[in-house]
């Protein structure tokens, strides 16, 4: 059980640097230096996804938040005065950190409280190979058959924990497409819409 | 635009591209430039005042080191002033080889500011290196003349100080077939690399009306398709003698002012020819008993210009019947060809500011004398 | 751990450590040092051995990149290059890194010391994190990740990071125009540069880079030549190489964002610029040129090697030959160039591959001849389109008409004889 | 690592970023507590994807089709959803804190209260 020590001391460690780094970045009072942290947490996040075996979702949060999200706002940051001590708080500081530490508590109690379902309790031995082991696709009258691979062969698909990049890609264009669609006009209108604000601006 | 707001930068006076020590107070809108505010000074070195304590023929060697890549014309210019104001007749083959020094010269000074243009441009030194490469070979000549190879001091009053030695003439022959090739290597670099074209082409355009209020001179002006040369408009020397083309553009941006130079070299070569079919043998200089070494010429003041490499050259001499001369003024052509730098780089993109300012081919020995 | 085990030089180590029966028994004779049981404290050991077997390769084959680099330079430049130190000057580098390690150590007053301190760092570990999934042989690799090309795009965006960091700690004007700089090229060159590499994905199914090593049974320079030249001219943009090479623009910036670094920070920084230059290469030689595969007659880390040093010799001939481009030509080239062009390349891809889904290899020779063909058009006409704005100015030089001064010659002579007044 | 202490780390960073919100005036500092909260969302999702099995799967009598697969990775995909939302967010965001801070050269939420009634 090597393999789980280490991913358990892994988890426990980027746990405390993101719960740390999250602290810097509400109360650091150097704008640039926080959003250096927010970097920071994004970056643990995504070694808690690559512990979660979720690679192609670990690797598009670095793409995403660290090489692109990070990277506006310290430029931004660049573009606004009084950096180094600008970030103020306001006067309801108290009462917002205590309602979240309520907030928090109960989000805790209501996540003990609720019984989820456990990997556990899947018995179907076709499921469990599909999700972590070996597997053969067998096409059958329009549905997709599983069935767990005893011998290794070329033709044997790995878990869609294991491989997720796949799946995820077959269920984008499967099962998620019309979100897909709306992902994509969003994008395109914030684009637009950014650009627009700013170039209303350089008129003027 | 209120949108974002201007950030005052200060380029120099220690900076890889400023060609010397020159400050620039620039004011930038995002990459925009909006204001510049040139600062010079810092190579200041007095020569005006040192030439005042030297005699006529010691204050040649400071006029080496005024504008170091083109002493032979700095040398040319000062020894026309000595001579209009001594009344000293040269001997013609000391003229002739002066001239095809002088133009020798012009060519190994406008090779570096070409091969600059390109470093400014942002290539790692290839270029600049093939025509420093050529310009070494220009150099050589000048060792065999007179045993330096930059800060020369070969022109005295009346000629030049010794003849050339025999092997002068066939190395001679052999830069000046070479050199048309070099520019051909160049002009090819400058006229059909698709990046050196769009980044220069349109770019800090000045209007000929402008650049003559502003007394500009040289390639610079004839880039604006301002056709104003001093060997042709005021012929000194023999130039009067000779044919040659005065290259003209009349876009007058980064572009031309380039292309201008190389053609301009181009037509140098011509008048090496030109020089060489002409001369014949005879003294280089008058004897010390018509021209004595130490020179008292009579009260008076003269201005004697030339066409240098970088425009009109000028010197102003006063003098009150000593042996060194009362004041002496230099009309240093990259001093005035600067006064524009303002109306060049506003408007323009920082990559274009130090490509705008390296056109002027300017040398900071001369602006701060 | 089934990954890790394909893995030749990680499997050496673990079996000569501890000698299992499972992942060691059928390749051969193992030492077995340590008893079973300790398969943790083998599995560490290896992973560190490998991994520092790696990083000091990879700071091997820097300081030989940089001596090959200047002895190119000087071939290109008619000049010797560096040859004092060592045969043919292949110590030069080291002095270099000596020298540089004895340097003084400045940190400006106006500095964020933290984070001025904190870049280098971060500019260096996603360059040698790159490396980790290239495969430079046949099973010599650190780890075959599934997500492997994504990962590369990914980790070499955080260099950005590191500029920004950079160019704002040092608290210097000149340092925040290059990292201005550096976020506008770098942002707008990983979309062209990501998408270059989708006709790829889709010839070889999938993102791991040893799957497309295999995938290629001919190169994909044959079938993807859009895909290639973009991801080249993106990488070199990546990297901060001529023509792109914005933010150390030597001529106006001095170094750029590295203007107030001294000593071996400076020195990490130059290391991280020739290591992504020689992770660039690595890419590009897997990706594009068949990586490790080859004819039989050499060993696999041999082609490689000899790949790598072929698209590094490519880089370096165009960072010795073209200037600068200005920032606004860069970004239009990356919006209006490059962008197209990686949508042209898509679209042909997907229309062969749904034309023959499974091509034999003389199937993909046609495909490769039409793919240049469209290849060579295609850059033709977005070359003509972007350069619409620049003409020649020769046109209308024959019938220049002077402008009307100085006519006349000059006849006085500017002699002017007088008296002096005392 | 299990389902609970990932909903426990979910969940307080979720409540920092909410804190941040809360009590920060600055607005980039909004920006970024609000990109912390997305991070709190893309774990929990992510870890539930891992650590539950959706329905489809627990029917014993049901064929496992790919279908039925993919369905076990929905986290995935919604935190792919999340990221790209969080990305075209941040880039609108900023584009209004430079106008806001040409308006008023400030970036202050305190100052910008003109909608008040």
């Amino acid at each position: 059980m090597s393999g789980n020590f280490f991913i358990d001391i892994t988890f426990w460690v980027v746990s405390f640097l993101i719960i740390l780094g999250s602290f810097y970045v509400v109360t650091a009072r150097n704008i640039f230096r926080g959003a250096i942290g927010l970097s920071f947490v994004f970056i643990c996040v995504a070694i808690i996804f690559f512990l979660l075996n979720a690679e192609f979702l670990g690797v598009v949060q670095i793409l995403v938040y660290v090489g692109a999200v990070s990277v506006l706002i310290a430029f931004a940051v660049m573009f606004i005065k009084d950096v180094v001590d600008g970030s103020k708080y306001s006067k309801y500081r108290l009462l917002s950190a205590f309602l979240c530490s309520f907030l928090f508590f109960v989000l805790i109690f209501i996540s003990q409280v609720t019984e989820w379902n456990s990997m556990d309790s899947i018995e179907n031995e076709d499921a469990l190979a599909g999700l972590e082991g070996f597997y053969f696709e067998e096409s059958e009258s329009g549905s997709i058959l599983i069935k767990k691979a005893e011998v290794l062969s070329d033709g044997v698909n790995k878990g869609v924990f294991i491989n997720s990049t796949l799946s995820i890609g077959s269920s984008l264009i499967s099962n998620f497409l019309i979100p897909l669609q709306v992902i994509g006009f969003i994008l395109i209108s914030a684009l637009i819409g950014s650009l627009t604000i700013i170039r209303q601006r350089r008129k003027q | 635009m209120p949108s974002t707001q201007p950030v005052t930068v200060n380029l120099g006076p220690q900076h890889p591209s400023t060609h010397g020590v020159f400050r620039m107070r620039v004011t930038f809108d995002g990459e925009e430039i909006v204001d510049v505010e040139p600062v010079f000074g810092y190579l200041h070195r007095g020569s005006e005042k040192l030439a005042e304590e030297r005699t006529y023929t010691q204050v040649l060697t400071l006029t080496d080191r005024m504008d170091y890549v083109s002493s032979m014309l700095n040398n040319q210019s000062y020894i026309l002033a000595v001579e209009k104001l001594a009344n000293v007749e040269p001997s013609p083959r000391g003229v002739w080889l002066r001239m095809i020094a002088s133009e020798l010269q012009r060519i190994a000074s406008h090779l570096v500011a070409t091969g600059f243009l390109i470093q400014d441009l942002g290539a790692l030194g290839t270029p600049l290196i093939y025509s420093m490469r050529q310009r070494e070979y220009i150099l050589d000549l000048f060792e065999m003349l007179c045993g330096a190879r930059i800060t020369n001091s070969y022109l005295r009053p009346g000629g030049v100080y010794m003849d050339a030695p025999e092997e002068f003439w066939p190395a001679l022959d052999k830069v000046l077939l070479d050199v048309p090739h070099a520019f051909d290597e160049l002009e090819e670099l400058l006229s059909a690399n698709e990046i050196i074209k769009s980044r220069t082409i349109g770019v800090s355009i000045l209007s000929p009306e402008s650049m003559v209020n502003a007394s500009i001179t040289g390639p610079m002006l004839r880039a604006g398709g301002v056709d104003w040369d001093l060997r042709h408009r005021n012929p000194y020397d023999f130039y009067d003698q000779i044919n040659f083309h005065r290259p003209l553009h009349n876009s007058s941006d980064n572009f031309a002012r380039f292309w201008v130079r190389i053609q301009e070299a181009r037509e140098s070569v011509k008048i090496i020819r030109q020089c060489i079919d002409k001369i014949e043998p005879g003294p280089v200089r008058p004897s010390f008993d018509e021209v004595p070494r130490l020179l008292r010429p009579p009260p008076g003041d003269v201005y004697s210009a030339i066409e240098g490499s970088k425009g009109e050259l000028g010197f102003y001499l006063v003098s009150d019947g000593g042996i060194a001369p009362y004041r002496c003024h230099v009309r240093a052509s990259s001093l005035i060809n600067l006064t524009l730098l303002r109306e060049m780089l506003i408007g323009e993109l920082f990559n274009d500011l130090f490509v705008s300012f390296g056109s002027i081919d300017l040398n900071m020995g001369e602006v701060d004398r | 751990m089934d990954m890790i085990v394909e893995n030749n030089i990680f499997r050496f180590i673990y079996c000569n450590l501890v000698n299992t029966n499972e992942s060691c028994s059928d390749f051969g004779n193992f030492l077995g040092i340590l008893p079973l049981g300790f398969e943790w404290l083998a599995f560490l050991i290896s992973g560190f051995l490998l991994c520092f077997i790696y990083i000091n390769g990879i700071l091997g084959a820097v300081i030989l990149s940089i001596w090959g680099e200047r002895r190119l330079y000087g071939r290109f430049q008619n000049r010797s290059g560096p040859n004092r130190w060592g045969p043919m000057g292949v110590f030069t580098s080291t002095a270099d890194a000596i020298k540089v390690m004895f340097k003084e150590d400045v940190v400006p007053v106006d500095a964020d010391k933290f984070l001025f301190n904190l870049a280098p760092v971060l500019m260096v570990f996603p360059v040698f994190m790159v490396f980790s999934v290239i495969p430079v042989g046949i099973g010599t690799f650190v780890v075959d990740l599934n997500v492997g090309l994504l990962f590369i795009l990914a980790v070499t965006s955080l260099s950005g990071l590191a500029v920004v960091i950079a160019s704002w700690a040092s608290g210097n004007r000149i340092s925040i125009f290059s990292g201005l700089r550096a976020v506008a090229v770098l942002i707008s060159y990983e979309i062209p540069m990501a998408l270059s590499l989708v006709g790829v994905l889709m010839l070889s199914g999938t993102l791991s880079l040893n799957g497309i090593v295999e995938a290629q049974k001919i190169p994909f320079i044959l079938l993807q030549p859009l895909g290639f030249v973009v991801f080249f001219l993106a990488s070199l943009a990546e990297i901060n190489r001529t023509p792109f090479d914005l933010t150390e623009a030597e001529s106006e910036l001095g170094a750029g964002y590295l203007n107030d670094y001294s000593s071996m920070k400076f020195g990490i920084f130059f290391l991280a610029e020739f290591a992504a230059t020689i992770g660039a290469s690595a890419v590009i030689a897997t990706v594009f040129l068949a990586g490790w595969k080859g004819p039989e007659i050499l060993p696999s880390h041999i082609w490689f090697g000899i790949k790598l040093i072929l698209v590094l010799g490519l880089i370096v001939w165009v960072r010795m030959s073209w200037p600068r481009m200005r920032i606004d030509q860069i970004l239009h080239l990356a919006w209006k160039g490059l962008f197209e062009l990686t949508l042209i390349n898509i679209i042909v891809t997907t229309i062969m591959i749904s034309i023959k889904p499974d091509p034999s290899v003389n199937e993909m020779w046609i495909m490769a001849i039409i793919n240049w063909v469209i290849c060579i058009f295609s850059l033709i006409i977005v070359s003509k389109f972007l350069n619409r704005s620049v003409k020649d100015n020769f046109s209308n030089l024959k019938n220049t008409t002077p402008y009307p001064v100085g006519t006349e010659k000059i006849k006085s002579s500017f002699i002017n004889k007088k008296e002096m007044v005392n | 690592m299990t389902l609970d202490s990932l909903l426990i780390l979910s969940a307080a960073v979720f409540c920092i970023g909410l804190y941040g919100i809360l009590s920060k005036t600055n607005i980039v500092s909004t920006i970024m507590s609000i990109e912390l909260m997305f991070n709190g969302i893309i774990i929990a999702a992510v870890s539930f994807s891992r650590f539950t099995p959706s329905a489809l799967l627990m029917n014993n009598s049901f064929d496992v089709s790919s279908f039925a697969l993919n369905t076990a990775l929905s986290g995935h995909v919604f935190g792919v959803f999340i990221i790209s939302i969080a990305a075209a967010e941040s880039a609108l965001a900023l584009a209004l804190v430079f106008v806001m801070f040409n308006k008023k050269s400030s970036v202050d939420i305190v100052d910008f209260n003109e909608l008040k009634g």
